[in-house]
């Protein structure tokens, strides 16, 4: 039974025994990749929900506390990450033309905004953490709503610190991928892992697109009448 | 392979598009329009989302038809979360 | 695996390819995975049995003289968690899925082998944590969490929370790795409308796996948070709506039921049209059926939830949803039974198992209705009607099918066939043992008897004794099949590659399989349940 | 107490006939598609069993049939869901006039305050022929009301009120159990409900050692707390008046509306400054910590008095009082 009929199988190394032919097993990659991005999107989406409830719920406070965001620090943050996601793309792309040392390049810069991102973010956490806006632990708050905004600055913590969590998922993850691909594990016709991890990468950013507005640019006090 | 090569100006223009996106909506924030301020701003993010989507993540150029399917099906599920969910808390009183 | 007593030499196959338990435990065979999860779970199921059984000795008398409340409560949240999450979900999924879903469309294997491997692996952490906690006490919150009761109160409940948060990427893994599998891993001619039903349910659960479960894991981390850094999230008195908690966790904690019967349902299905030698009536409403019971399943979960504190509305609303749902499980009773029709119907021991598995799904599905009409919900909801109701369901319904599968696909699973004798009565004690526990509790709960006691009213009592009494003849049921499929492990005929006469994919290898399930990729040209012209004879199938 | 069958929960309310009822009729269509499905299995199990020579013969299926037990059953189960709709809504809509009772609900005991000034644990008093309105708390964590000769059912959340009612109709005592889940002695927070003729009812009222009325109480808190100082009786006040505000809508300062019910007082005692009325200015202090919720009870019964008619206005609750015309939200 070692070796089947379909014996173009047996002469690609980056082929798997129980695929039958490369492309199979590249498509089933991919869609496992986007199957897997589905899970991710759900995992998100309950903190979502939970935000679109209190939000509604409190709106006023979500306000004030959205008040005390970095605005700038939030809107560097999108570009360093928006650029990321440009290097991340090039770099999927010269694995597509098996431009070994591109792809090595690429990545290398991709790294180096996804760390920028996070060392702006850790600034960012240490500034709250200093005027204690941590409720529960290092909570004081002048003012009429503040279990209010403590809710705002929970899901705060928590929407970020997960997506902060991905990132240092990703950061290493590009790193194995640089690693490979120094060795040369990719070619024009398999570069699939490098694609998956791009996929990866950019739907963390997707997720800051979303984070973005939600956290830092409501603070506008709605005073309608 | 089934993967069409993007070409870098293309990714160029979309980050470029993206970057302005960005701009926008910090600008658009500071601007006061009472409850459209977060429509605006999700509006914006949308259409980054698109852009990253259907070009950085490739799914404009895929073959596999049932990538757009599985994510379709993905932000359906989100919304059957976040619409059915609202329903309770748009609609409740104290009987 | 040793087989002296075979007359011929035994032909090389998963199970004596390789010994020794690196060749386990490194394994990516989908059969040898199965073999992983198999052992695990019927573990993790006599756990969760024991705890039943002291639960239900602990409610022989209205007094709470066996254990203490604490221990009871206990009792019963650990046999939840353990059963739901530890043996329901991957019950049939990932011991009968994983054999047989590569197989029955003629694949060589799952999309991604070691996926597979590293989903038993995390369900493995997931049990490691599971009986720290247990054994360092166990946790108090109710299988359900309820915040604030979880975030400021019971014990253990990080413990618990982290066992369920892993475990579910376990569940995730193996719901992604079918999805593909189904999609891109189909022998040439194994077309959509080709698919055996058992291969469209685990489809169908496979997408409920892997659009539900990551919310439960958020929701399970968010409770952690709060609980350990005091983050206001749900509870109230940090601002939080503990109602908020309710909606996440049953938006996953309700289609995870589905989880739990769609797999069972398509087991049902196999059987059923095998053992009446036909065709399964209706086999496109049937496929359609698992697919709308997948989708619509995520729409209703506010149903629990109807004296919770939810709007009127938002509770019309989910009544009218959970009505729709109910449609898809009525048009598959209806089918199952119409396959019989006029069919050629032997009673071997899966049909049996079958024949319970339709009266008390039915049952099951039927009281459903009851909880799903508002007004009544509101007086047996949080009773021992709910209790009688799921168990229904997951017992009646589930373990019924798990049991039926297991033995249907004994004979391809260990080469070998169990004792058809035993076989039948353990069939014939599971059913009456299993009705004499339940059926009592539809009457308690509709009496008014709230579920999670440790002590009740005294005119609740003869109703429990009938209970506690059926608990111990169900406990008889479930060691007999555990004591004899062992025993024909050694023992049992040699079972040959089609002894039901069946007409699956995976009845034309050899039993057991080899490691790749076949010798030449099969291409397929008849229908799913062609038994008018079984394909056997024109599939060359080497010797 | 209990009926001699006991197979049926003691019918005592006004709710548990229609809920009965439903549910004998869903007793009934069960039973007959049970007794279907099982005579159909049987007889197709007996009469097609597996005989030699006897082949089966393939039928593919039949779209008619399909098409037929989807929309019967569909037809049906609509008819349960306006039916158990119906049910519910009449099990969730308190009548207008009802009496109210206030309940606390804490690991592992029930409170009663009634109106009247009277307050209960673990049993509660209600006369027979009367709508009683429950709105309910708790303490800590979630509980659930639960009365089966009622058909009664509702979770008390902490830091919110819910609301049950219930219409007594036979003099009796009747368990009163919580229903969800609270913790180490759940099965031990029981207590009875005892329903009394009215004429008993009122000697058991007056029989009790009650030093005046919720409301009455709720005024004592009210002052001792300083409320007065700023809600003041005329519209000099620091705070909105809240004369007759109670159950009207309200201008809030971001320009919303919300209606003065329970849980408005309740949230505007506790965090005062999540929906500050129009016109005022976001300075109360919360009180959260320094009220029990049973002196929230009595504050909630005492804005609520504030907009009811003077005593003697022959029990018209509609009818608006002369002293509710003062401004109070819109100022």
């Amino acid at each position: 039974m070692s070796d089947s009929p379909h014996a173009i199988a047996t002469h690609d190394p980056n082929l798997q025994h129980h695929f039958a032919t490369a492309e199979q097993q590249q498509d089933a990659s991919v869609m496992g990749m986007w199957v897997f991005l589905i899970t991710e999107i759900m995992f998100f989406g309950g903190m979502f929900f939970g935000y679109m409830i209190y939000r509604y719920l409190h709106y006023q406070a979500w306000s004030e506390g959205s008040q005390h965001m970095d605005f700038w620090w939030g809107t560097i943050n999108t570009v360093v990450l928006l650029c990321s996601s440009l290097t991340m793309a090039m770099g999927v792309r010269s694995a597509q033309l098996g431009r070994r040392k591109a792809i090595v390049i690429f990545l290398v810069i991709t790294i180096l905004f996804g760390l920028a991102f996070l060392g702006i973010k850790a600034i960012e956490y240490h500034h709250h953490w200093v005027s204690q806006e941590f409720p529960g632990l290092h909570w004081h708050w002048e003012g009429p709503n503040g279990q209010e905004v403590a809710l705002f600055f929970s899901f705060y913590w928590a929407m970020t610190g997960f997506h902060a969590l991905h990132m240092i998922i990703g950061v290493g993850l590009v790193s194995y991928i640089i690693f490979q691909a120094q060795k040369g594990r990719y070619n024009e016709s398999y570069f699939n892992p490098v694609e998956n991890v791009g996929l990866y990468w950019h739907f963390v950013d997707l997720v800051w697109i979303y984070l973005y507005p939600l956290l830092y640019l409501i603070s506008n006090k709605h005073t309608s009448g | 392979m089934a993967h069409q090569v993007v070409s870098s100006k293309t990714y160029v223009g979309i980050w470029a598009a993206l970057i302005c996106l960005t701009v926008l909506t910090a600008a658009a924030s500071r601007i006061e329009l009472g409850p459209f301020n977060i429509v605006l701003a999700l509006l914006i993010a949308t259409a980054k989302a698109s852009l990253v989507v259907l070009i950085f993540m490739g799914v404009k150029y895929i073959s596999q038809k049932m990538t757009v399917v599985v994510l379709v099906a993905g932000l359906f599920w989100l919304g059957v979360l976040l619409v059915l969910g609202f329903t309770d808390y748009a609609s409740r009183t104290l009987n | 695996m040793a087989a002296i007593a075979a007359p011929i030499p035994e032909r090389e196959n998963y199970l004596n390819k390789e010994y020794g338990i690196k060749s386990w435990l490194l394994t990516t065979d989908h059969k040898r995975i199965a073999l992983l999860y198999l052992l695990s779970i019927t573990f993790f199921f006599f756990i969760g049995g024991f705890f039943a059984l002291l639960i239900r000795l602990e409610l022989l008398t209205p007094a709470g003289d066996l254990v203490q409340a604490d221990t009871y409560n206990k009792l019963f949240t650990m046999h939840g968690q353990v059963m739901v999450f530890f043996f329901l979900i991957p019950a049939v999924p990932a011991v009968l899925g994983n054999f047989l879903v590569p197989m029955m469309i003629g694949a060589r294997d799952l999309a991604f082998p070691r996926v597979n491997l590293l989903s038993w692996y995390l369900y493995m952490i997931g049990a490691v944590i599971m009986l720290y906690t247990i054994l360092t006490g166990g946790a108090d919150t109710g299988w359900t969490f309820y915040t604030p009761l979880s975030t400021q109160f019971a014990t253990n409940v990080i413990g618990a929370a982290l066992s369920i948060f892993v475990v579910g990427f376990s569940s995730i893994l193996t719901g992604l790795n079918f999805i593909v599998t189904v999609h891109r891993m189909r022998a040439p001619g194994m077309t959509w409308s080709r698919l055996p039903l058992f291969v469209w349910a685990n489809y169908a659960t496979a997408i409920i796996q892997v659009l539900g479960t990551p919310v439960l894991a958020i929701t399970l981390m968010l409770v952690a948070l709060e609980r350990i850094f005091k983050l206001g999230i749900f509870d109230p008195r940090l601002g939080g709506d503990p109602l908020l908690f309710q909606h996440l966790f049953w938006f996953y904690s309700h289609p995870a039921v589905y989880i739990m019967i769609l797999p069972g349902m398509g087991v049902v299905s196999e059987i059923v049209s095998c053992f009446s030698r036909k065709r399964v009536f209706g086999y496109k409403f049937m496929a359609l059926a698992v697919i709308a019971i997948a989708v619509l399943g995520f729409l209703v979960w506010a149903h629990h939830m109807f004296v919770a504190g939810i709007s009127l509305y938002a509770g019309m609303v989910f009544s009218f949803l959970s009505y729709l749902v109910a449609i898809p499980s009525a048009i598959k009773v209806f089918n199952w039974t119409a396959t019989m029709y006029k069919g050629s119907i032997s009673y071997s021991t899966p049909m049996l198992y079958a024949f319970g598995f339709i009266g008390l799904f039915t049952m099951g599905g039927l009281t459903g209705l009851f909880l799903a009409a508002l007004g009544l919900n509101v007086h047996v909801t949080d009773t021992y009607f709910v209790v009688a109701h799921f168990h229904y369901i997951m017992v009646g319904g589930m373990v019924i099918a798990y049991l039926a599968g297991i033995h249907f696909w004994w004979p391809k699973i260990s080469g070998r066939m169990y004792p058809e004798f035993w076989g039948k009565l353990a069939a014939m004690i599971i059913f009456v043992g299993f009705n004499l526990t339940f059926f009592p509790q539809f009457v308690l709960g509709y009496m008014g008897m709230p579920r999670r006691y440790w002590q009740y009213s005294p005119e609740f009592q003869i109703l429990n004794v009938l209970s506690t009494a059926g608990a111990t003849i169900l406990a008889v049921g479930y060691l007999l099949p555990m004591l004899y499929l062992l025993w024909s492990m050694r023992y049992g005929k040699i079972a040959d590659e089609n002894p039901w006469g069946a007409v699956g994919l995976e009845w034309m290898t050899t039993s057991p399989p080899t490691t790749y399930n076949f010798d030449e990729t099969p291409v397929v040209t008849w229908e799913a349940y062609d038994y008018e012209h079984p394909p056997l004879r024109e599939v060359p199938v080497e010797r | 107490m209990f009926e001699n069958l006991p197979l049926w929960p003691a019918r005592a309310s006004t709710l548990a006939g229609n809920v009965d009822a439903l549910y004998i009729f869903l007793l009934i269509l069960s039973g007959f598609m049970c007794l279907a499905i099982f005579s159909m299995i049987t007889v197709f199990a007996v009469r097609y069993r597996r005989r030699a020579g006897v082949e089966a013969e393939q039928i593919e299926g039949s779209n008619a049939l399909e098409f037929t037990w989807t929309f019967i059953p569909l037809g049906i189960f609509l008819v349960i869901f306006v039916w158990g709709t119906i049910v519910y809504f009449q099990g969730r809509t308190p009548p207008q006039g009802a009496a109210e009772i206030y309940t606390v609900a804490k690991q592992w005991m029930w409170k009663f305050q009634h109106i009247e000034g009277q307050r209960e644990i673990n049993e509660l008093h209600v006369p027979v022929g009367r709508d009683v309105r429950m709105i309910m708390t708790s303490q800590d964590v979630i509980h659930s009301f639960y009365v089966p000769a009622f058909r009664v059912k509702q979770d008390v959340l902490p830091g919110r009120y819910t609301v049950a009612w219930f219409h007594a109709t036979k003099p009796g005592t009747y368990h009163l159990f919580c229903a969800e889940y609270c913790g180490t002695m759940h099965s031990g927070m029981v207590g009875s409900v005892v329903v009394m003729e009215p004429a008993q009812y009122e000697a058991w009222l007056s029989g009790g050692g009650a030093s005046g009325s919720l409301a009455e109480t709720g005024q004592g808190i009210f002052q001792s707390l300083g409320c007065s100082t700023c809600h003041r009786m005329d519209t000099q006040g620091r705070g909105p008046n809240l004369t007759g505000v109670f159950g009207k809508p309200v201008l809030l300062e971001d320009g919303r509306t919300v209606t003065a019910d329970e849980n408005y007082v309740r949230e505007s005692i506790l965090n005062p400054g999540a929906k500050v009325v129009s016109g005022f200015k976001p300075i109360m202090p919360t009180f959260q910590g320094l009220v029990s919720e049973e002196q929230l009870n009595a504050l909630v019964a005492y804005v609520k008095s504030l907009a009811q008619p003077p005593a003697g206005a022959a029990g018209t609750p509609n009818l608006k009082p002369p002293t509710s015309q003062t401004p109070k939200t819109t100022k």
